[in-house]
């Protein structure tokens, strides 16, 4: 069952925010709110999904050479037909949409992973990787802009949770808190990964050997 | 000219791409751990910057607004920015076969550099005529340049410190970045 | 030769499909997006300033994208709205300015339409901050911005200040 | 509908410009990989004496091209083979 494998590998094991280390500027941009994050984060997946499918479809078809144009132009043709298609039918969505639009389009883990793995295999399992990519990258974008919103508006989800005493931190809403944020985020998960790893290595070698 | 200086300068410093608008992170975090290869990519932006810009503002101004083809901005962009980068990379690979190692995954991702279209869509927003984004691009360039170098410089000598385990590589340069970025923030309303 | 060929068209294919689905989509979105644009707009005229209609005339003010006259039951006049674009921290903020031409004040400002950063520029729309701006006439003279959205705020400050004042003083001239 | 045409024509012209472009540029930055291996074996003493570690001096100039041989590993050739190597990798 790899394309399960594939959809687990974007969430934890491959997560696009805390291993691959793309798709840097809209998670960083507009995670001052944990909403904001899951808004990015399912547009990416959906752009994700249509755009991997599309690619896998015709991997055979587009030579190495002009690759990189051809999957990003089909990027692009998607964020924009998505762009008009709720300015249309739902514009309530689309207000609140506004600005990731064009953050979406230069999104590197969509160009990544259609680089890295929809531009060279089957549909199936392009699509999970695309699916199991575009929920790694909403979790990690949600908590961090819960993180964020937390510390800087004493709220989460827009919900009010440390009353007026609390000294809202100005900085958790500007560049700085952002990239400070995820950085101790990447340390933390190294970390976890690190004694995840000695410990199934101690599991099987019985504790002694070093690993 | 000074509106002209005063574009030069924001792009710069005051509004730095990516410590003020948060744009091209992923190559600076990957790029940034050598000066050589942070240089190096440095040059390859602006150049790409420099001349899709170029194109772009003429394709807008001549194209999409006289034939009314709005919705075609995202999708010509794009194409004008991902051929210059392909572009770039045949150059690189025969002239600067190191370098074009080094950059590896990161050189064809300069089409999604954010600090591309960041700039292109920004200055058709600004509505700036071709002088003007001519020195927007330029200084973008040259701000994007700044940040890689300053930020290499750092990370160059923090190799030689012993910096925990957890904390080595990108949590490292992402720390940094926001204390640039903090630093950055002086800058701002310098421009009126 | 045949080799780079097959690219050239590779390339172009993708273009074209791309750039007629594109055009599709357009043709059939554009119309229903004008008319949610007008909705929008009618409703914000209301909340600007209410009144039984409004009428769109040509007022040669620079940054006045488009303005309106806006007329009670009998029929006269009782202010006019004017729709303002300000260059904000990443997308043009089109703002709404409603003007009593008796009392010469702004009676009310709505932000139309902006791309803002969520939840930092975005706070420019939240009622305390536009709050300040009603009841004032040429006097007053400094508004609070919004920490961590200067840029965005100040645009907005700057644009009804401009418009605002300078539009007063026409009327006050009769010009309008 | 002409906006549908419209359309698809800018594109079409755009993409066919700089695929031009790209074409011309293919040519002319082509790396000349084949043509250095003919260059390097015919410096070589082509004894196919096996002494660098490959079973011939056409394997040995590949060798060298893709970065796994260093110059000197030509033993019978010595310095001046070693010399002209690097000669033409770097021309």
């Amino acid at each position: 069952m790899s394309a399960l494998k594939d959809l687990l590998n974007g969430i934890w094991k491959q997560n696009p925010t805390f291993r691959i280390i793309l798709g840097m500027c809209p998670a960083l941009a507009v995670t001052n709110a944990a909403i904001n994050g899951l808004t990015m984060g399912l547009a990416t997946l959906f752009v994700l999904l249509a755009s991997g499918l599309f690619v896998s479809l015709i991997r055979n078809l587009i030579s190495s050479k002009i690759r990189i144009p051809c999957y990003i132009i089909i990027i692009a043709t998607f964020v924009t037909i998505a762009d008009y298609f709720l300015a249309a039918y739902y514009p309530a969505i689309h207000e609140v949409l506004g600005i990731y639009v064009p953050l979406i389009v230069v999104n590197c883990i969509i160009l990544g992973r259609m680089e890295a793995f929809a531009g060279k295999n089957p549909i199936k399992n392009s699509l999970a990787d695309a699916f199991g990519m575009g929920l790694g990258f909403t979790w990690a974008l949600v908590l961090l802009g819960a993180i964020r919103e937390f510390l800087g508006f004493g709220a989460i989800f827009g919900f009010k949770i440390l009353g007026s005493w609390y000294p809202q931190m100005v900085v958790m809403r500007l560049p700085t808190g952002a990239f400070i944020t995820l950085g101790l985020l990447i340390a933390m998960m190294n970390i976890i990964r690190k004694q995840k790893a000695e410990a199934t290595c101690h599991a099987h070698e019985g504790g002694d050997k070093p690993c | 000219m000074l509106n002209l200086f005063a574009i030069f300068f924001a792009a710069v410093v005051t509004e730095n791409f990516v410590f003020y608008r948060f744009l091209g992170l992923c190559p600076f975090l990957a790029m940034s751990n050598k000066t050589r290869t942070a240089v190096g990519m440095g040059i390859a932006v602006t150049f790409v910057l420099i001349v899709s810009n170029s194109i772009t503002w003429l394709l807008q101004y001549f194209v999409l607004d006289k034939f009314g083809l709005p919705f075609l901005q995202y999708a010509s962009f794009i194409l004008v920015i991902a051929s210059l980068v392909q572009f770039i990379e045949m150059y690189m690979h025969k002239y600067q076969a190191a370098l074009y190692k080094a950059f590896g995954i990161y050189l064809p991702l300069i089409t999604t550099n954010c600090v591309v279209l960041g700039l292109v869509l920004l200055t058709i927003l600004k509505g700036y005529n071709f002088l003007e984004a001519l020195i927007f691009a330029i200084g973008t360039g040259a701000g994007y340049t700044l940040a890689l170098v300053i930020m290499s410089g750092i990370r160059e000598r923090l190799d030689l410190a012993d910096v925990p385990e957890a904390l080595k590589g990108v949590p490292l340069a992402l720390i940094i970045t926001g204390l640039l970025a903090l630093a950055f923030g002086g800058f701002v309303g310098m421009i009126k | 030769m045949n080799e780079t060929l097959k690219l050239a068209i590779t390339l172009m294919v993708i273009s074209v499909f791309s750039a007629a689905a594109l055009a599709v989509v357009y043709e059939k979105t554009y119309p229903i997006i004008q008319a949610n644009k007008v909705g929008k707009l009618n409703n914000a005229l209301k909340e600007v300033l209410p009144a039984e209609h409004y009428e769109e005339f040509k007022l040669d003010v620079v940054n006045a994208e488009r303005s309106f006259k806006a007329f009670d039951k009998d029929d006269n006049q009782t202010g006019l709205i004017v729709l303002s674009p300000a260059p904000g921290f990443q997308s043009v903020i089109k703002v709404l300015i409603g003007i009593d031409t008796k009392t010469k004040t702004v009676t009310n400002i709505k932000i139309l339409e902006h791309l803002e950063t969520p939840g930092l520029g975005s706070r420019i729309e939240e009622p305390d901050f536009l709050g300040q701006f009603k009841q004032q006439g040429l006097e007053k003279q400094d508004f609070d911005a919004i920490t961590g959205a200067t840029i965005s705020s100040k645009a907005v400050i700057d644009s009804v200040k401009e418009t605002a004042n300078e539009i007063i003083k026409l009327i006050e001239e009769g010009k309008i | 509908m002409n906006r549908i045409l419209a359309a698809a024509l800018v594109m079409a012209i755009l993409s066919f410009i700089f695929a031009l472009i790209l074409a011309w540029a293919s040519k002319k930055f082509k790396i000349v990989e084949s043509s250095k291996l003919v260059e390097i074996v015919k410096v070589l003493p082509k004894q196919n004496c096996g002494k660098c570690g490959f079973p011939n001096c056409g394997a040995f100039a590949k060798a060298i091209i893709e970065g796994k041989a260093k110059y000197g590993d030509c033993v019978v050739g010595g310095e001046e083979v070693a010399e002209k190597i690097k000669e033409i990798m770097d021309m």
